[in-house]
Formats: structure tokens, C-alpha cells, sequence
């Protein structure tokens, strides 16, 4: 069963010198169990697409579409009904940059015990008990519940968010940027243990990350997003093996491996586009090599190249 | 280094600041050059040889210097329990304590009533408007806030009197506010009606204070819980799904708690400040407008002036203290000395 | 390439010393400190991209402020030209700045906003006062511009950071370096605030710099798959110490120390396909206020044995060129 | 390619820019434009207000002598509000002309000039009769107002006795003239006429003489009653009594004198009699009267009336701007002058001097500035300049810890490493890069202390520690305070809303000016990507 359809889903911040469009008409699909990584460079609306799932959009910023999650579109539901239900309850996320995503001033346990004691009917005892077990798992240990965030070092609080995404045992969690600023040992470290309980607790991810090595470990399906729209999505040996979009092509081989022999790095020339005013038609096309006149004109299509791989490029759907 | 050790630097630092004000103080009245014996005097018995000096005995002016300054400190340190009590004053030819005895309540009660008023409405009224940022209620609150910032006190009080008094009071002849003073004449009788009647006159002053200050403080207020609720925590608490009340009050506001610390020590300076005013202009006989009108070009009385303010530094610097060890209570990250 | 070596760095050291309470400090004798760097040593090549990599709080950017002395040394030394820069008086020291540069990695804060991107590269002219007019100035200014990519120059010398983009910024940032031909540059991990598109651009010209205009890098960088693609040698360095050195490749390829090859093993690669040996250490970075004795690693050394703990190892050249400081290398 | 224009011109170009994208950016603000449009508006009125304003400063301080009108008169406009006011007289200073009752005047008398003075010659002679003989003069002036509170009137009379008359004997069959003399005995009453003819006499001299002069000698006038100049104010102790009132009710007094509007008359009666101990013959003399004055000091005056002292609060106001701003910014820019100063030495020294610097910041921001400030005042003078100096001794400390941490910051940048890595000196990176960096957040800030400098010195003209010369708001609304305009009868909103709403304008045109100038030149606030 689908957990999470997003169709159209359009997400603009209204400015005072116009729409930005961050993120603009995109559509995927992902089943239980499944990690979907979400990959593009900064400015690609890959955070604000995260935003809209959760509700968390800035005022200024207009969402349109459909989010349909379990059959039901969250874009629809009552405020209370949203934040009772779904929030940390369906749906929970490990957001980016952990030192300043925990309050500074409430101990790490209670944090967590919060979430549950939020949702769920329990006794701030037993909510203790689960923290101290989520604590265990994402081995921190749960002689640390009582600390502050700034007593723990940086993959210490990566943990405690993971531990605390996973306090009310949500159908999908959706981790931005989890290892960024992270060490490179640490950032293994923190993935490991998501991999583990990816295995041991069967979760539904989105990860959101500019980094396509992380992505390339950690999801088995992934959408690459250029300019607010995604225009590659498939399954992550298939994008990552025979990428389709030119853009994903490029950007694919610019990443560094450590493995293998060593091969040339590719660039693309030109900056990403400013998304108050996108290049029109496809947005890629100043970039791009293989550029046609078709391209300058005419919006690609988000068409199912092949099963379950969708891309967005008039090269592939002539 | 820890916070115990750095209490007792703060509290070392402390003492020596109030020995310094005292010090300075002392010397301010040396370099200013009028004698008192010359007002304290009828001119006609100045003349009588002898007179003078006399005076000047009593008053402990004749002393060398290093001795008056060792006097001073003792009259100072003792604050006003043992004798000479903060010296003489040059008007009642009194203890200085005796008469600061009954005129700090006064004083004290005012600005507690002030400053109370201004926290219990300008605090909730900045974290309404922090919570609705964006509409018009928080519009309103910044506008007023931005107001009060250009707006004198003074003048504020001056409104208020030509309302309430020149006009609902003179004018009309209802009496919500009396017309000033602390106390009714003939005073009431018995305890309970004392007390009433001077909270009775206390209520428009202060009211003044609050009306002049709460905007500044809800303002305040609602930048620091704006700032606090851009933060990424707080977008962390709204994922988890607590409710809007929880963050505001349990997240937001938590977080600012130690700011608000500072926020009231910071606001004490002002508040001497807002006594002197106020005092001089509803006729409350407090510290502050004995203090102005011992300052009196013709006719100055320095022993009160002395007490005064150092009774007003030791008050300062303690209070700041008192908030230093709040800050350490209310912020577990606390890095010393780097509060604010 | 050749061998001929432009900087060489013996035994340099650079501790930092900590704030304590004025009681503490009398208490204890010794004053406390962070060893930030603790004896290294090192030569950068003519024409050669030196990398220095690590995690954060290791070091490499001490060592990086301190080959150009933007720090002072506590002890060691760093030749450059024959001179030892931890010692030159201050004027010699301001005339060998022209040969010696730095690139920061956020551009965001290398270039001063109040300024223009005119003014920020010609400032060094300034600073050394070395052009005889204003029109010198403007054509080194031009040159520097066009050799980055800036062009058409007019379009970016009246932009303030601001303005431009983060690709833009750090081409700014280079020609600012550059605009003084200078011999030895420090990069400081020049390429890992941008995007990954970009990245490759900014790598590429600094190659293309290295060969035109025969100057040597050091490159630092906690990224060491970029590392691979852009430097001839490679040390790794951890708590303020390198634990190995040697061609990149090499290095890469065929780690003697634990650390180096957990630190390679922990990297991501771009491929799902590829399934690499887990090798993941436990625990974190050890404070470099107070370091673990013996060898820094054997806290978390996966083959730690009692001597581990006691002695300090050597960096040792195990083969061609390849320096280690570990009692039981890999491989070995 | 190559660059074409010189470098000079490329200066230029930058900083055109740079004030045009200000400009760019300012506009946009609506709050900062509106405290431009304040400030400005408060420049000019700075600037002009010696032309602008009705009267000088030195025509409206408190110690000036002369009015402008009645204390506390209602400004022109309030009869549009207040009908009550609409028959407020206006300051009226008329200078009338005397003229000569209708009717005969007795042979006795001659009159002789016409207008302002007047001189009436008698002879006794003429007639031989030794009753007494009046002259009446009169003089009127339209009155179309009502509740007059204040009036003067001056008249000078002076007797001459420069025509006498020749004292003649019958010697030797025929009339010889043997000598001359003067003498009479005269009296003056004044007396107000009511449109409706009642008549008040106000004002007389008891009846007095001018000497007997020897025949043979030249005329000695030195015992002689002289000339005198009176002035009649409603206000004198014996006015009211004279025509019936007690001494406080003088309004009382002149309301009824000046009941309706119409044409009122003053009359002088000038009464001439031969003294009793000399022939009637030798009766004669003149007296002059002249220079009528009348002031009804204006109950309704100038745009914003007047205040305690009967002076234009108009002026006072105009006058007052340019002591505010003077005053505002010097303050702030001493003040901020030393928070840089402070700042910047704390933040780029750094050590025991950033420590010691900082300490004292923390005790001066804990002291309660007004009370020492009324200490200093009173031990060292009540100047504004020296006023201004100790505002901006005791403003700078918030400011300075500002720019400290700011320039600690600022210090760590890359950018001054790199200028430090291409050789660049302390003061070169002082200079060029800490200050430049620092400036728009001192200049903001500078805008933002502007008020509180202006309100603290308000507050201490208030409570009478300000210049006392200098024609500030807070002194006006000082003087509101102290001389009764919160009484009921005077109410004075003119002279207490004014001034007050002057320092609030002013103040939040800072405010809004400083707050626009720190959005727009602060980076912080500045979106990075």
C-alpha cells in the first residue's frame, strides 16, 4: 500500500518581489518500508518539500497539491486533527543541525518524554522507561536522560534526535540533512545506526540530503530535485547506474568516490537559477549540454520513463 | 572555572563598586565649593564671633579631610543603624536615617507597585503578540512599543494628571484619583484606613509608571519569544506536535527566562530614575523628591544626598547580583561572565 | 612536478593556552593548554597540492595559519625560501606576504561586505603598495579576473559580495589571492561550503593555477574523497599529529595506519552498488586539552596493545615516501 | 578588455550606487520615510524658526519683561471649539487721540492743538470770576469684545504755566505793567464712559496749585506741581477699591467696566480755579495732556496662545526645536564617538583592557543616571553644552558592548586574515575593515540614542536642572506645571500639549528613522542566498 502520495504538490513563498517558487509541482510515491532519498543542491526546495509534509511552512508560504498520506490528504485535515494524529505520532522528522534543534534548556530525556506523553495515554514513568530504551538503542545510553543538550557532543545529539524521532513509533520518519556538520567518522557512526534500525524496526524514511554518496548508503529509492521540481525519481541503483536527466548525469559525476579508479570530475557550467525567476520551460536548459530548441520552449513532462522510474526531460520522452 | 567561584568574584567586584560610589561621592562634595554654615545660618548670627565654628563642630566640618572620610565610611557601612545614622541633615538637623526610615517605604512601595504592573501586563501582552506575530494585534503591540520609546514619562504623567484630575476630578467633581500627596488631610484614623488611603494615593503614580512603561516591556518581551520562536527547537517541539500553548509557555518562554532576569535588573536604574520624577510631580514625599529637593541650589542638604545615593547603589548592585544568581539558576548552559 | 621543496615545517608546535580561574592558577604550576599542533613535520614541493586532511579540532587549520604565520608558532619552525618564518622580523615578514596567500572556505565571510569586489582584489596591492599608478592597479585587477573567470570584468567590479553568487565569491576570493603572484597558497577547504556543482569548477581552476602559474598548495580538507582528485600528497592528522604521509594515491589505496583507514572507510561513496567493508571505530575525537599518552589513537585503535598506551610512535618512513607513526601499521 | 574610466571616476560610480541601492532600499521602508519626513520637517523648522517664529527668544524667555498678551491667552482658533471664547479679546494697544468735548468752552479757557496733545491755557483775567472752569476732553475707541481681563491705559498731563499774565497798576494815569504771574489751582479726573453711558470715574488728582510768582522777578517754577505720566493697570491696588472692588476681584472688575461691546469713552476733566490767597486777575496757566495709551492685554492670541508669563508659546515651540535636535544630536554623536572608541579598543586590544573596559561598562550600566546627573548639575553648573557632555558621558555604555562584540567577531573574520596574510598592519585592518564594518551599526544606533538624550534632558529642564535661559520644551512644560495652567480656570491644553507632543514627534521620528537606517544597513538583517 501507498504511504505517501505526493501529487502536484506546489509550495510558493510570497515575497515582496514576487513568488518564489521553491518548490513547484512535484509528484512521487513511496511505499512502507521504503527510504526515499531527496537529493539537490541548496536552493533546490528539497527542505521546503519537507516543510509542506509536516505542515511547517513558513506564513508567507502558499502550498497547493495533494499530500496523501495513508489515502489521506494532510493538505485537507483541521489543524488539531493534523498535529494530534499525524504529528511525531505518523509522521516524525530528525531535523537538521541537532545543537540547535534541542532546546537548550529542558533536559534531553524530557524532551522526549514530552513527545510521548503528547500522544500516547502513558504514565510519565513508563514515557521515562521508553525514553531510556530509545536511548539504549541509539546507544547513548540511558544514564544520560538527565543531560542538557550542550553536555552532549554533536553525534551524541544526532542520536538523541534520532531516539526521539522514533518515541512514538511513527509510520514514516523524515530526516533532513541528518549528517550534515557531522564528522565523517561520526557521520558513519550516526548512519550506521539508522541502517540498523532501518533493518530492525522496518521504517519508512525520506532523507532529505544535498550529499548523494549519503543518499547513495542509506535509501533504496531517490528523487533528484533541480530548481523546485524533481525531474528524476526511480529506484537508487537505477538512478545512480543509469541516470537519465542530463542534470543527474552531471551531477552524479561530480561526486568524488573513494573507491574504484580514480576518473575525471564533471562540472556544469553556469549557477542554479534564481527561483523568483526561473529560466522558463525546462529549468535546466541553460546548463545543460544537449540543450534543443524544444527545451527553451516547452516544459519537459514528468513521465513515467520506465516502471517506477519517472523523469522529466525531452530527451527521454521524445 | 565554576559558578561558585564566580559568584565570589561578583560579589567582590560588588563590594567594591558601592566602596567606590561611596568614595566618589564623598569627593563630589568636596569639590564643590559652597559652605552650608552659610544657609544653615540667619545672616545676622553669622556674624556673632565664634557661632560658625560652632556649627561647623556639630556638623563635623571643621575635621581634616582623612578624618571626615573615615567618618563618612562609618556613617555610610553602618547604613543607617548605628549613629550619627547617615550623618545630619543640614534642614531637619536630624539623623539622616531617621527621616529616610519612613520616606523608603514609600518609595519602595511605588516602584514595587510599578513594577509589578508592568510585568504582570507587559509580559503576557508580549507573548500574545509574539504568538499572533505577523497580525494586527502584534502590530499594535510593536507600534506601542516603539511609542513608549519616544515618549517621556513625565509627560505621560502630565496627561494623566490633566485627565484625572484637572479635568474628572476640578472639573467634574468625581474623585477617582486624589489630587495628589501621599497621605489625606486630616490623616484617617486607625491602621487599615492609613494603608488604604495611601495605596489610594499610591494608585495613579503608579499607574502612570505602568501606562508609560508596559509597551516597552511587552515589546521586549515579544523580540526576545520571536527570536526564541524562529529557533529551531521550537520547530522541533511544533513537529512533535504539542500544542501551540505548550511551546509558547514551555519551549518559547522557558528559553527567555534568563534574559527576562536581566531584563528586570536592567530596568532598575529606570525605575530610580522614573521615583524621582514621579514623586516631585504627584507631590509623594518618597526618596526621590526629598532627594531633588535636597539638591535645592539655594539651599542643598548634602548628608541626604550622600545617603541617598548610596543607599540607591547598594540597592543596584545587589539586585544585580541577585540576578546574576538567577541567571546561573535559570540557564544550565550558563557561561560565566558572559551573561548578556 | 619536481622534488625541489618550496616550504619545508620541522617540529612545529602550537599550543594554546586555556583561561582558568586566577585560584587554579595558582594551584598548579604548569600552565594548561590546548595542544592544537604538537610537533609536526612536513615539505610542500614546487608546483605540488599538499593535502592536509582530518577531522575537525585535529589541527590541520592551525597548521594551516601557521605555515603563513597569521599564528606564532610555540616551537619549530618553517622554512620558506631559506628564511624561517617563525623567526623573520616583522618587515621581512610583510614583503614575503606577497608570496605567501590564504583561501578561506566560507566565502561568505573571506570577503569584507563593505566592499567592492574591486576593492577586495585590489587590496593587496594596497596593503604591499607595489603598483606604480591607478591604472596598474586596474589592469593587475583585470588580469587577476579574467585568469579566474570573472569576465566580462566590468560586470563584477562595482558588485559587492553580496551580489554575486557563491561560485562567484570564491572565484573572488582566489583572484584575491592570486593578485600578488604569489608562490604558496593556503586553502583551507575552499570548496566544501559550495554546491556540488560548482565544487568541480572551483577544483578545476585551482589546478589549472597550479600549472600556469607553478604555485604550490596546501590543501586542507576534512573531505578526503575531494582530496583524492585534487592533491599529489596526502598527510592524515589526528589530535594535532599526523599519523601518515605519503602519496595520495598510495595512501588511499593502501592505509598503514588504523586511523587512516577508518577514516577511508567511513567516507560514502556515490554508488549503491558498491559494498564496502564496515569499518566503523567507536567513540569520538579525544580532547586535545588533554590527550591520551602513548600513541593518541589507542583509545579508539581497534589493534591496541599495552605499549600503545605508554609509547609514542615515531612517524617513520615505511616505504617510498610513506611515513606513518603507528607501532603496528597495516599491512605490516 | 580594459577598464576605460580612471579610478577616480570609478569611486565615483561606487558610491553612487551605493547611495543610490540606500536609497533603494530606504524607500521601501514606509516607517523610515515617515521619520524622514519628521526629522526633516523638524530641520527645517530648526533652521528657520529665527523668521518663522512671531517673537525672538529673547522676547518669550521667562525673564523677558514684556507681554505678548494676558498669561495663559487661548490660542486664535479656540472659539471654533470652545464658543465660550469667541468674544476673547485680542491684544489690543491703542495709541488714541484726544479731542475736545462738544459744547463751549468757557472764556476763561483756550485750547490749542489737536490729536495726541492737547494744551489748554487759562486766564482768570478774562472773566474776572473766581469759579471754577472745566475743559473736557474726550477720547474713544471701539471695543467689540467681552471678558477682558487685563487693562492699561497711560495719559501724561503736564502744567505749564508758560502763558501768565502781565500784573498791570494804574500808575500815573495809566496802566503800567509791573510784573507778571501765573497761578492757579486745577484738577484732573479720568473716567470711562460705558456704551451704554454709565460712567466710571476712575482716576483724579486732589486739586493742586502751581506757585505764586513775584512780580518783579523773574517766574520761579520750582515749587511747582509738575507733569507726571500715569499709568492705570486693572490690576493696581487701588483701582478696584476705587470703583468698588475688592483688590482679587480685578477680572470681576474689568468684566463689568468692559460689559458689552460698543463704542467706549474715556473723558479727562480738567478743572482750573484761582487760588484763594491771590487776585483773581493773576489766575492763569496751561496744562498739556497728552499720549493716550490703551492695552487690554489679549485673552485669545497667536496660533498656540500664551503661557504663564503672557509670552507666545508659538515661538517658544519654534524655538525650541533647534535646542532639541542641537541637543539630541550632539549628545548621541559624543556619546557614540566614545562607545566606538570604547568598542572598538575592548574588542581589538582585547585582554586586561577588554576586561577592566568592560567592567566599568557593567557598573555604569547599573547606575541609575538620573540621580548623578542632578548631582553633577548641581555641583557644576546648569549650562546645556555642559549638560550635553554629561548626557554623552553616561550614554554610551550599551553601545560599546554592542560594538565590541562585534568587532570580536569581526577580528576572527576571514576577511582580516587575509588582509593580515597580504601584510596588512593593525591599524590598516582597524581602519579599513573593523571600523567600515562597524560604522552603519553606530550610525543606526547613534539615530536611536538621538531620543533618549532629548527625553533625559527634557526631564531635567522639567525638574528645573536645565539651562535656565535656554527656551527648551521640557522647560515650557516645567513652567505649565508650575505656574497653574492644570488649574481648572486655565486649563492651558495649548501649553501643555504642544511642547509634549514636540519631544514625542521628534523622539519617534528617530525611532522610526533610526529603525529604517538599521534594517537597511545591517546585514545581519540581510537575506544571504
Amino acid at each position: 500500500m501507498e504511504l505517501l502520495k505526493l501529487q502536484n504538490l506546489k509550495m510558493y513563498y510570497g515575497t515582496l518581489r514576487g513568488d518564489v517558487r521553491a518548490v513547484d509541482d512535484i509528484s512521487f510515491t513511496m511505499e512502507k518500508k521504503d527510504t526515499v532519498g531527496l537529493a539537490g543542491e541548496s536552493g533546490c526546495g528539497k527542505t521546503s518539500a519537507m516543510l509542506a509534509i509536516l505542515r511547517l511552512q513558513p506564513p508567507n508560504a502558499k502550498v497547493s497539491g495533494e499530500i496523501l498520506f495513508q489515502g489521506k490528504n494532510l493538505l485537507k485535515m483541521s489543524d488539531s486533527e493534523f498535529r494530534k494524529n499525524i504529528r511525531w505520532k505518523k509522521i516524525s522528522t530528525i531535523f537538521q543541525g541537532a545543537m540547535n534543534a534541542l532546546h537548550p534548556t529542558l533536559r534531553v530525556g524530557d524532551q522526549i518524554t514530552e513527545a510521548i506523553l503528547a500522544h500516547e495515554s502513558r504514565s510519565k514513568q513508563e514515557a521515562t522507561e521508553i525514553a531510556g530504551k530509545l536511548f539504549d538503542l541509539v546507544g547513548i545510553g540511558s544514564e544520560r536522560l538527565d543531560r542538557y543538550s550542550h553536555e552532549l557532543s554533536g553525534g551524541m545529539k544526532q542520536r538523541t534526535m534520532i531516539a526521539m524521532s522514533l518515541a512514538c513509533n511513527p509510520e514514516l520518519i523524515i530526516a533532513d540533512e541528518p549528517t550534515t556538520a557531522l564528522d565523517v567518522i561520526i557521520e558513519a557512526q550516526v548512519l550506521k545506526v539508522m541502517k540498523e534500525l532501518q533493518e530492525k524496526l522496518g521504517l519508512s524514511m525520506i532523507v532529505i540530503s544535498h550529499d548523494l554518496s549519503m543518499i547513495a548508503e542509506t535509501c533504496n529509492k531517490a528523487a533528484i530535485m533541480y530548481a523546485g521540481k524533481i525531474v528524476e525519481f526511480g529506484g537508487i541503483v537505477k538512478v545512480f547506474t543509469e541516470p537519465l536527466h542530463p542534470y543527474t548525469q552531471k551531477l552524479i559525476a561530480a561526486f568524488p568516490s573513494i573507491l574504484g579508479s580514480m576518473r575525471e570530475l564533471a562540472s556544469i557550467s553556469g549557477f542554479p537559477p534564481d527561483l523568483l525567476s526561473p529560466p522558463p520551460a525546462c529549468r535546466f536548459h541553460p546548463r545543460c549540454p544537449y540543450a534543443m530548441n524544444i527545451c527553451r520552449k516547452e516544459e519537459p513532462r514528468y513521465i513515467e520513463a520506465d516502471q517506477n522510474r519517472y523523469v522529466a526531460c525531452h530527451l527521454v520522452s521524445r | 572555572m565554576g559558578f561558585r567561584e564566580y559568584l565570589a568574584k561578583r560579589i567582590i567586584v560588588s563590594f567594591l563598586v558601592i566602596f567606590l560610589v561611596a568614595t566618589l561621592n564623598f569627593l563630589i562634595f568636596i569639590v564643590y565649593p559652597a559652605d552650608p554654615t552659610r544657609y544653615l545660618l540667619d545672616p545676622q548670627l553669622a556674624r556673632t564671633p565664634g557661632l560658625v565654628d560652632v556649627i561647623r563642630d556639630q556638623y563635623g566640618l571643621n575635621e581634616p579631610l582623612h578624618v571626615k572620610y573615615v567618618k563618612y565610611l562609618g556613617n555610610m557601612f553602618s547604613f543607617g543603624i548605628l549613629p550619627p545614622h547617615f550623618g545630619y541633615s543640614f534642614q531637619t538637623h536630624d539623623f539622616v536615617a531617621n527621616e529616610m526610615a519612613w520616606r523608603m517605604p514609600l518609595t519602595i512601595l511605588l516602584l514595587g507597585l510599578a513594577l509589578v504592573g508592568n510585568v504582570i501586563i507587559g509580559i503576557p501582552l508580549g507573548i500574545f503578540a509574539a504568538s499572533r506575530r505577523g497580525t494586527k494585534t502584534d502590530v499594535a503591540v510593536i507600534g506601542a512599543g516603539l511609542f513608549t520609546y519616544g515618549v517621556p514619562t513625565f509627560f505621560v504623567q502630565l496627561l494623566m494628571i490633566l485627565f484625572f484630575i484637572s479635568f474628572v476630578y476640578q472639573t467634574y467633581g468625581i474623585k477617582i484619583f486624589p489630587a495628589g500627596g501621599w497621605i489625606s488631610y486630616p490623616n484617617p484614623e486607625g491602621l487599615i484606613n492609613v494603608m488604604g488611603d495611601i495605596l489610594w494615593h499610591m494608585a495613579l503614580p503608579a499607574l502612570t509608571l505602568v501606562v508609560a512603561g508596559f509597551a516597552g516591556w511587552a515589546l521586549y518581551t515579544r523580540n526576545m519569544l520571536v527570536d526564541a520562536l524562529t529557533q529551531d527547537y521550537v520547530a522541533t517541539a511544533r513537529a512533535k506536535g504539542l500544542s501551540e500553548r505548550t511551546i509558547l509557555f514551555k519551549h518559547a518562554f522557558k528559553s527567555i527566562h534568563p534574559q527576562v532576569a536581566t531584563l528586570l535588573t536592567l530596568s532598575l536604574p529606570g525605575l530610580v530614575t522614573g521615583a524621582i520624577i514621579t514623586e516631585t510631580i504627584f507631590g509623594l514625599e518618597g526618596v526621590g523628591k526629598w532627594y531633588l529637593s535636597s539638591l535645592d541650589r539655594s539651599n542643598p542638604d548634602f548628608p541626604v544626598v550622600q545617603a541617598v545615593l548610596f543607599v540607591v547603589a547598594t540597592l543596584v548592585v545587589v539586585c544585580n547580583l541577585v540576578a546574576d544568581l538567577l541567571y546561573g539558576v535559570l540557564d544550565p548552559r550558563i557561561r560565566v561572565g558572559q551573561r548578556r | 612536478m619536481n622534488n625541489e621543496s618550496v616550504m619545508k615545517i620541522s617540529n612545529l608546535k602550537k599550543y594554546f593556552p586555556i583561561k582558568v580561574g586566577f585560584i587554579k592558577s595558582l594551584a598548579s604550576k604548569e600552565i594548561p593548554a590546548v595542544r592544537a599542533v604538537d610537533d609536526i613535520s612536513f615539505d610542500i614541493r614546487k608546483e605540488e597540492i599538499f593535502g592536509l586532511v582530518g577531522e575537525s579540532g585535529c589541527g590541520k587549520t592551525t597548521t594551516g595559519r601557521l605555515t603563513i604565520r597569521l599564528l606564532e608558532p610555540t616551537e619549530g619552525s618553517v622554512f620558506f625560501e631559506g628564511k624561517d618564518l617563525a623567526v623573520v622580523p616583522n618587515d621581512v615578514m610583510r614583503k614575503l606576504r606577497q608570496k605567501l596567500q590564504i583561501v578561506f572556505q566560507d566565502p561568505y565571510e573571506s570577503l569584507n561586505p563593505r566592499m567592492s569586489v574591486f576593492d577586495i582584489i585590489s587590496e593587496p596591492l594596497h596593503i604591499q603598495n607595489i603598483t606604480a599608478s591607478e591604472e596598474q592597479t586596474r589592469d593587475r585587477v583585470h588580469k587577476v579576473m579574467e585568469e579566474m573567470g570573472l569576465v566580462p570584468p566590468e560586470e563584477f567590479l562595482y558588485r559587492f559580495p553580496h551580489e554575486i553568487s557563491g561560485g562567484q565569491r570564491q572565484r573572488v576570493a582566489i583572484a584575491r589571492a592570486f593578485v600578488l603572484g604569489p608562490e604558496f597558497i593556503v586553502a583551507d577547504e575552499p570548496v566544501s561550503m559550495l554546491d556540488a556543482s560548482i565544487r568541480t569548477q572551483v577544483l578545476k581552476l585551482i589546478k589549472k593555477l597550479v600549472k600556469q602559474f607553478h604555485v604550490s598548495f596546501l590543501y586542507i580538507t576534512h573531505d578526503i574523497a575531494t582530496s583524492r582528485h585534487m592533491c599529489n600528497r596526502l598527510a592524515v592528522m589526528y589530535l594535532g599529529k599526523i599519523v601518515e604521509m605519503g602519496p595520495t594515491e598510495s595512501v588511499i589505496k593502501n592505509p598503514f595506519h588504523h586511523y587512516t583507514d577508518a577514516l577511508i572507510a567511513a567516507v560514502p561513496v556515490p554508488d549503491p552498488t558498491a559494498r564496502r567493508i564496515e569499518v566503523v571505530i567507536k567513540g569520538e575525537v579525544p580532547s586535545a586539552f588533554n590527550p591520551p599518552p602513548g600513541c593518541r589513537f589507542h583509545t579508539r585503535c581497534p589493534r591496541a596493545q599495552d605499549i600503545c598506551k605508554k609509547e609514542e610512535p615515531e612517524l617513520i618512513d615505511l616505504e617510498k615516501e610513506r611515513y606513518v607513526a603507528c607501532h603496528f601499521p597495516l599491512g605490516k | 578588455m580594459k577598464l576605460k574610466s580612471p579610478i577616480s571616476e570609478y569611486r565615483v560610480q561606487l558610491w553612487t550606487r551605493r547611495i543610490k541601492n540606500f536609497w533603494l532600499d530606504y524607500s521601501h521602508n514606509k516607517i523610515g520615510l515617515v521619520g524622514l519626513v519628521i526629522i526633516v520637517g523638524f530641520v527645517f523648522t530648526a533652521v528657520t524658526s529665527p523668521w518663522l517664529a512671531p517673537y525672538s527668544v529673547e522676547e518669550v524667555r521667562p525673564d523677558a519683561l514684556k507681554y505678548n498678551a494676558d498669561g495663559y491667552a487661548v490660542p486664535a482658533w479656540y472659539p471654533i471649539f470652545f464658543p465660550a471664547t469667541a468674544n476673547y479679546p485680542p491684544q489690543h494697544e491703542l495709541k488714541l487721540n484726544w479731542s475736545m468735548a462738544a459744547g463751549e468752552l468757557p472764556q476763561s479757557l483756550t485750547a490749542n492743538g489737536s490729536g495726541r496733545s492737547f494744551r489748554v491755557y487759562y486766564d482768570a483775567n478774562i472773566t474776572g470770576s473766581s469759579d471754577p472752569v472745566e475743559a473736557v476732553f474726550v477720547s474713544k475707541f471701539e471695543y467689540p469684545y467681552k471678558y477682558m481681563r487685563i487693562f492699561e491705559m497711560q495719559f501724561t498731563y503736564n502744567p505749564r504755566p508758560e502763558s501768565f499774565v502781565e500784573i498791570r497798576r494804574f500808575i500815573a494815569g495809566k496802566w503800567r505793567v509791573i510784573g507778571t504771574t501765573g497761578s492757579m489751582l486745577w484738577k484732573i479726573e479720568f473716567e470711562l464712559v460705558r456704551p451704554d453711558n454709565a460712567t466710571f470715574p476712575f482716576w483724579d488728582n486732589n486739586w493742586e496749585r502751581n506757585k505764586y510768582v513775584n512780580p518783579h522777578a523773574l517766574p520761579d517754577f520750582s515749587d511747582d506741581a509738575t507733569g507726571d505720566t500715569i499709568t492705570l493697570i486693572s490690576s493696581d491696588r487701588t483701582l478696584p477699591p476705587k470703583l468698588g472692588y475688592e483688590a482679587w476681584e480685578t477680572s470681576l472688575m474689568t468684566a463689568h467696566l468692559f460689559l458689552k461691546p460698543g463704542e467706549y469713552l474715556v473723558r479727562a476733566k480738567i478743572t482750573f480755579k484761582p487760588p484763594d490767597d491771590i487776585p483773581v486777575e493773576e489766575a492763569a496757566g496751561s496744562i498739556e495732556i497728552s499720549n493716550f495709551d490703551v492695552e487690554i492685554r489679549g485673552r485669545i492670541h497667536g496660533l498656540l496662545g500664551t503661557d504663564a508669563f503672557g509670552h507666545d508659546v508659538w515661538s517658544q515651540l519654534l524655538h525650541g526645536a533647534a535646542i532639541s535636535l542641537l541637543f539630541g544630536i550632539s549628545s548621541a554623536a559624543i556619546a557614540v564617538s566614545l562607545g566606538i572608541l570604547v568598542g572598538v579598543t575592548a574588542g581589538f586590544v582585547g585582554g586586561a583592557v577588554d576586561e577592566v573596559m568592560m567592567r566599568i561598562v557593567d557598573i555604569l550600566l547599573c547606575i541609575p543616571v538620573l540621580p548623578i546627573l542632578l548631582v553633577l548639575i548641581a555641583v557644576f553648573g546648569y549650562s546645556l553644552w555642559y549638560l550635553v557632555l554629561i548626557i554623552a558621558i553616561f550614554g554610551w555604555q550599551g553601545l560599546s558592548r554592542v560594538i565590541r562584540s562585534h568587532v570580536l567577531s569581526l577580528r576572527e573574520m576571514a576577511f582580516v586574515e587575509c588582509a593580515t596574510a597580504s601584510g596588512a598592519s593593525k591599524g590598516y585592518i582597524i581602519l579599513k575593515h573593523i571600523v567600515p564594518n562597524v560604522l552603519p551599526t553606530a550610525l543606526a544606533s547613534m539615530v536611536l540614542s538621538v531620543p533618549g538624550a532629548i527625553i533625559l534632558e527634557a526631564a531635567l529642564s522639567f525638574l528645573g536642572f536645565g539651562d535656565p535661559l535656554a527656551p527648551t520644551w521640557g522647560k515650557m512644560l516645567q513652567n505649565a506645571y508650575a505656574f497653574g495652567a492644570f488649574s481648572p480656570t486655565n486649563l492651558a491644553l495649548w501649553d501643555i500639549l504642544p511642547p509634549g507632543i514636540a519631544i514625542v514627534l521628534i523622539c519617534m521620528g528617530f525611532v522610526f528613522l533610526g529603525h529604517a537606517i538599521d534594517e537597511v544597513v545591517n546585514p545581519r538583517l540581510r537575506r544571504r542566498r
